[in-house]
């Protein structure tokens, strides 16, 4: 009664962080649930880089909010994921026979679900985090990791000496082994950053999730736990360099970076390259109308939306509508947010079905003097209410009254 | 489960000219996204309508592209589902020539099929109507056929095998005109017939026999008496493509937020093919107004009064004004374009004029380079 | 940016229960995955019964041992609730923001997924139980429900008077109003027992629910505290008489006898009517091989199967093998059984996977014996092994060693 | 990613004779609970080959039905999956005649693939093999063509265009027989060809410019000398079918341990279409011996020797011998049959006695009644 095919290879998305860095923004939804760059939520990346990878089976790991998650991915369809072997599966805390255990680290929530992967039988599992903007080709990665029968290959970007030590950092030899792993170091001895991808052997990280369980004083967390022991154990470990575009998108500055990044004429981040192309689920609505009057200079704006006022240096989400005489410049419009005549919306990322009366001004709107100098940025949660001729201070982060 | 529908993708083809060469009339790309058969098909499934079978004579592959498994329609089903019914269907072997021969084609999927009443509908309208409505009124109306109208204005270039119907006060047809082409305004018919599976069977059996083959003529005329045939009159938009001229208007009357608003946010959604194209980047240089615009394209130049679909490129300095470009349409830099209708995956090179007029639109055909 | 299409009517179906009278069945998988009449799982019959009545959203509450459950379920597919609107989904607990909550009773289950259900703006929510073995047409009941216009309709089945102190009775007045609920009275005063089959106007049972919700002594229970609440209040409540056939699987002696009662010519439960058809999950096995000499006498036997030896009176389920000279009477193999060469198995159930080892004794095997008297079950959990010329004793419930 | 699949439904069908008359020979029921197609489709499944264009000719609503949506091979897929190539697909006006032609309908689909190598296959061999194989050794080999083979002994009778090639001892071909006869083990063709995808679409321009048809012997036997064609020899069970005797001498062959397991338990399950059946029911008074019994049946009688599909009902006292009952066969009361191959809803009234022969078997047409 085997119900699965065998899998060289599945992958497990770790979908479960509470985000709260992302403040208001995460307040009813998982990070990985976040819109990002007009249609897309930031675990389309993801999951769009499994399926052009050849990756048919994904786990997705969630316990916090799963709800709009779980619901956005549905059965998997949009990704070509609605597979009767494999496709994507959510997999949420269960009952065992005796306790009932939420998820602890990231290493835990893997463990719990060693049903779930023994079933494929794979030779590899690929470890993801849902949380990274960036698009890549595992199967690259996993060749390499072949090659080098390595049992576990760890993704890496190169990041300048200066920001080195925000990240995990491998410390390799000339073959990209890695001989050390060191988490923010102080005096960082390489560059090589890793980008929280991991491809193990599964029966050898079986045997360390195994051991860290019974470990009572462990986290439970790949970085902390499970690299340093298998380091320390002289497993063959090497580092997989990878040269596009990557950003942890885990706070608002980085967040909104990463969408202006998109209007950039040459992101790297090459959204209309069909090589490797971002699925998303798709809303039905009309194609975008454009008024006449309206003004709209270096923008993406998805389909849905009515534009009858100046759009500038944004990115504007389906289902929008920004009325006559409004201004909105460098900012993110979530999807269904309504901005009435004559607002005016700069540096800020505006929540899902976030409403802006008419004449009210949203960030630092003295447009010329907010050239000058960075921005903070204004953040509100969806559904907020800013009434007409009402005001948000530049850097603030407000959330609906409920 | 009580309604199931039927699709014709193929009849009026003759009238679209070039753009229905290679496909059918059910695939042709319209209102920036979609196809023709795309607002049917959407209306039979937001009434709840899940057993739809599609009847093609010929060029079908396009719309089996388009429909692929039914998926974006919800119609990818282990029961019941989307069907594309083949010519040949029940050992024919010439392709049918009118509607009556066509449904014996698909005679042996009627016969299969579970529900009561069939909803059969041509693909050349586009409008949003809520099914389940017209069933109720043909329920209530103890009704053998309902028929959906709506009060058109005859012109008298009209070019369409049209049928106009007068009725009593209860709604009911009294008197049947096929091929009317007087002008004036009348209950024209739309193309779409409520009847119960069993009794459509029956009827086919009959004009199968007699050699019949004009639905409109040979059915609702002939029987109009002996049947009762009822009217459901659809008060609100529609827009009829029976011409290259009617096509482009429909397109350019969805630059009209009343229009969009009726066809697009009426029962439900319009559901179509997804391409999972990115968002349409519009340049620092860009100047947009008054168009209608799909997702992933890219648009540096100057467009005007516009229908722009999936995928088409305006480069810098090009002007399109008054112009439908389907899918893929590159317009190359200092272009300028004036009632043009390009095709799929058409190029025009840098620095072409090319102009037509407000009743005489130029065509340029798929793939073509100019 | 709404997700989901309004639903008239939604079907919550209770699937947690840990199933502990089916003791050794129900060590690995939930109550509603354990195996039935050949080829189906019990749930198949409440999930079909949701087809067939034109339901196409189901959310499947279950937070124990939910793995086996999980896949089986899967995309939904098998009963056509692939849907990209709607279809069927699998509701486990999940973190609330501050407290991580598992599900109490019935009402409370429900009750958490409230977002879940108000997506689809239902008007009304079927609540089923994922334990019985039934064919019905709701859509019958609930249009008696809308002619009735009734808050709650409860279906129930005539019950032999002498058994009615089993069931939760339903009291109703001429019109099948119900005026009074008696949890297993002593002296029943009907013989309308409730199948567990609920719907209920979703504006009043959320009304409810959250009622419910907030009283610190209530067990979250349909049964014992909404309905007579309900009732309490004057609430429009129905009974829905239905008359095929019903069996609450719960225990091993019941289970064995809805197996049974699917050999007996004409049971009530027609497997063959095409009119309202059970849907199972497909294993891709071959048809399965009678070979020469084999003797089967009044069997169902399903795909996938070898049989050598005698078969009488009994259930075989897939990919099963009977050696020669074996002999199975009045038992019920789950799949991937195999007996042995000269076995004799009688009055068992027989876990998936099990073994009997050549000559082995399961039951009373004295044949002649016990056909005099009614036996008591034997059961052999999942996996279980029994050694060639091995004995289990008539009545004797063991599971395998770990 | 690197292979696709192409399946042809229809080449042979004319030497089956009744039972391909209203089917393509893919869709012909075997097994019990299978049609022919499903071996070679479920075998590229197996191969981890998610993009297969079955190329139609006609009678292929049979085969359309089967399919469906190819859920059941997990092939309807947003990305790539099932695609059922109907006749006419590139602006042809005629059917194809030969293997040539048909590619060349779908060289559209072919060019618009991405995968790098195409597996060609006919449908009417029953194995089980591994192409991810084959691919392996036609990578290692630096082959342009590897075609599967297998050691067959050619009996004088064969009516079929076979294949046979010698080879070298590195496996090259260096020899091509189109239409041998001569009886004798020889190394023939299964009707599976390995190629680039890039190097077909090239085949297929330069012949279609030379107007050839014949892919055996136009491209296989004309180039060997050219092309470095390279054999793979299947070394497992085969069962081909290429007439009536053959079909059922096929089907009883599973009756067979040792071939049941070679063909059902070889490198993954054989996936069909789902029908939901109730497991099959056995009597009191029933009596059977080696036979092949699918679900859904209902025997009240004897059955010996035979492959009964799913849906068949045998009434007590009839005793069915040597024979293959399509599904849903109606066997009735005290019949006696022997050596019958019944189609599917074929109804032996009771009583009847009907005897075919260990070499002309009698073949009842599909619905009829007996």
């Amino acid at each position: 009664m085997k119900m699965q095919k065998k899998k060289k290879c599945i992958a497990m998305l770790l979908a479960g962080g509470q985000g709260s860095r992302l403040g208001v923004l995460t307040k009813n939804i998982a990070k990985p649930a976040v819109p990002f760059g007009g249609k897309y939520r930031i675990i389309d990346f993801t999951l769009s880089n499994c399926v052009n990878s050849g990756i048919d089976t994904v786990g997705v790991l969630t316990q916090y909010k799963p709800m709009e998650l779980n619901e956005y991915i549905g059965n998997g369809q949009p990704w070509g994921l609605d597979r009767n072997s494999g496709g994507v599966h959510i997999l949420q805390p269960f009952t065992k026979i005796k306790s009932k255990e939420w998820y602890k680290g990231t290493a835990n929530a893997i463990y719990q679900n060693e049903l779930f992967i023994e079933q494929y039988e794979p030779t590899h599992v690929l470890v993801l985090s849902g949380d990274h903007i960036y698009k890549m080709d595992y199967a690259k990665m996993l060749a390499e990791h072949e090659n080098n029968h390595a049992d576990c290959t760890i993704a890496v970007i190169d990041v300048p000496l200066s920001e080195a030590s925000r990240f995990g950092i491998m410390n390799t030899r000339e073959d990209g082994s890695i001989y050390e792993f060191e988490e923010k170091p102080k005096e960082p001895k390489s560059t090589k950053a890793s980008m929280g991808v991991y491809i193990f052997r599964w029966d050898v990280m079986k045997k360390y999730l195994e051991q860290d369980s019974k470990d009572e004083n462990s986290d439970n967390d790949f970085g902390k736990n499970i690299i340093p022991a298998m380091l320390s154990d002289g497993c063959n470990m090497h580092a997989y360099a990878f040269g596009g575009y990557w950003k942890d998108v885990g706070t608002i500055e980085s967040l909104w970076e990463a969408n202006m990044d998109l209007l950039s004429g040459d992101s790297a981040l090459s959204l209309e390259d069909n090589e490797l192309k971002v699925y998303a689920r798709n809303y039905d609505c009309p194609p975008t109308y454009i008024f006449e009057g309206a003004k709209i200079s270096g923008a993406m704006i998805t389909k849905g939306c009515e534009i009858k006022g100046c759009v500038e240096n944004s990115i504007i989400s389906s289902e929008c509508i920004i009325g006559e005489g409004a201004v909105i410049k460098n900012s993110v419009l979530f999807p269904g947010t309504v901005v009435e005549q004559n607002a005016e919306v700069n540096f800020a990322i505006l929540g899902t079905g976030v409403h802006i009366g008419e004449g009210a001004k949203v960030g630092e709107t003295d447009f010329s003097a907010a050239e000058k100098k960075k921005q903070k940025i204004t953040v509100l949660g969806s559904r907020f209410l800013l009434e007409a001729n009402g005001a948000v201070q530049a850097g603030e982060m407000l959330e609906a009254q409920s | 489960m009580e309604l199931m529908g039927i699709i014709f993708s193929n009849i009026y083809d003759e009238h679209l000219g070039e753009v229905t060469k290679q496909r059918t009339l059910a695939s042709l790309p319209f209102g920036g996204r979609y196809r023709l058969i795309d607002f049917v098909l959407s209306n039979m499934v937001n009434s709840e309508i899940t057993n739809v079978g599609v009847i093609t004579k010929s060029n079908y592959q396009s719309l089996m592209d388009h429909l692929g498994k039914g998926k974006e329609w919800d119609l990818d089903r282990k029961i019941d589902g989307l069907f594309i019914l083949p010519p040949f269907g029940t050992g024919q072997k010439t392709v049918y020539r009118d509607k009556i021969e066509a449904l014996w084609g698909a005679k042996r999927y009627l016969e299969r099929s579970n529900e009561e009443y069939v909803l059969m509908s041509d693909s050349n309208i586009i409008c949003s109507i809520d099914y389940t409505e017209v069933l109720k009124q043909h329920i209530l109306a103890k009704a053998d056929i309902t028929m959906v109208t709506r009060k058109e204005e005859i012109k008298d270039k009209s070019n369409i095998k049209g049928i106009a119907v007068k009725t009593n006060t209860r709604r009911r047809v009294t008197d049947v005109l096929v091929n009317y082409n007087r002008p004036g305004i009348e209950q024209c018919g739309m193309g779409m017939y409520l009847l119960k599976r069993k009794l459509l069977l029956e009827l086919l059996e009959e004009a199968n026999s007699y050699n019949l083959l004009d639905f409109d003529r040979d059915i609702i005329q002939a029987k109009h008496k002996k049947l009762k045939i009822m009217v459901w009159e659809h008060k609100g938009t529609a827009l009829r493509i029976d011409s290259t001229q009617s096509y482009f208007e429909a397109n350019m009357a969805l630059l009209d937020k009343e229009v969009r608003d009726a066809v697009f946010r009426g029962e439900g959604f319009v559901y179509t093919k997804v391409r999972d194209e990115v968002p349409t980047y519009y340049g620092r240089k860009s100047e947009v107004e008054n168009c209608l615009i799909a997702d992933g394209c890219r648009i540096e130049g100057r467009a005007e009064n516009c229908v722009l679909f999936r995928g088409v490129t305006v480069a810098e300095g090009a002007a399109v004004k008054n112009s439908i470009l389907m899918q893929d349409t590159h317009v190359g830099k200092d272009v300028s374009l004036d009632y043009i209708i390009t095709d799929k995956e058409v190029e025009i090179t840098d620095g072409r004029m090319l102009m037509g007029a407000p009743q005489h639109q130029i065509i340029i055909n798929k793939g073509k380079i100019v």
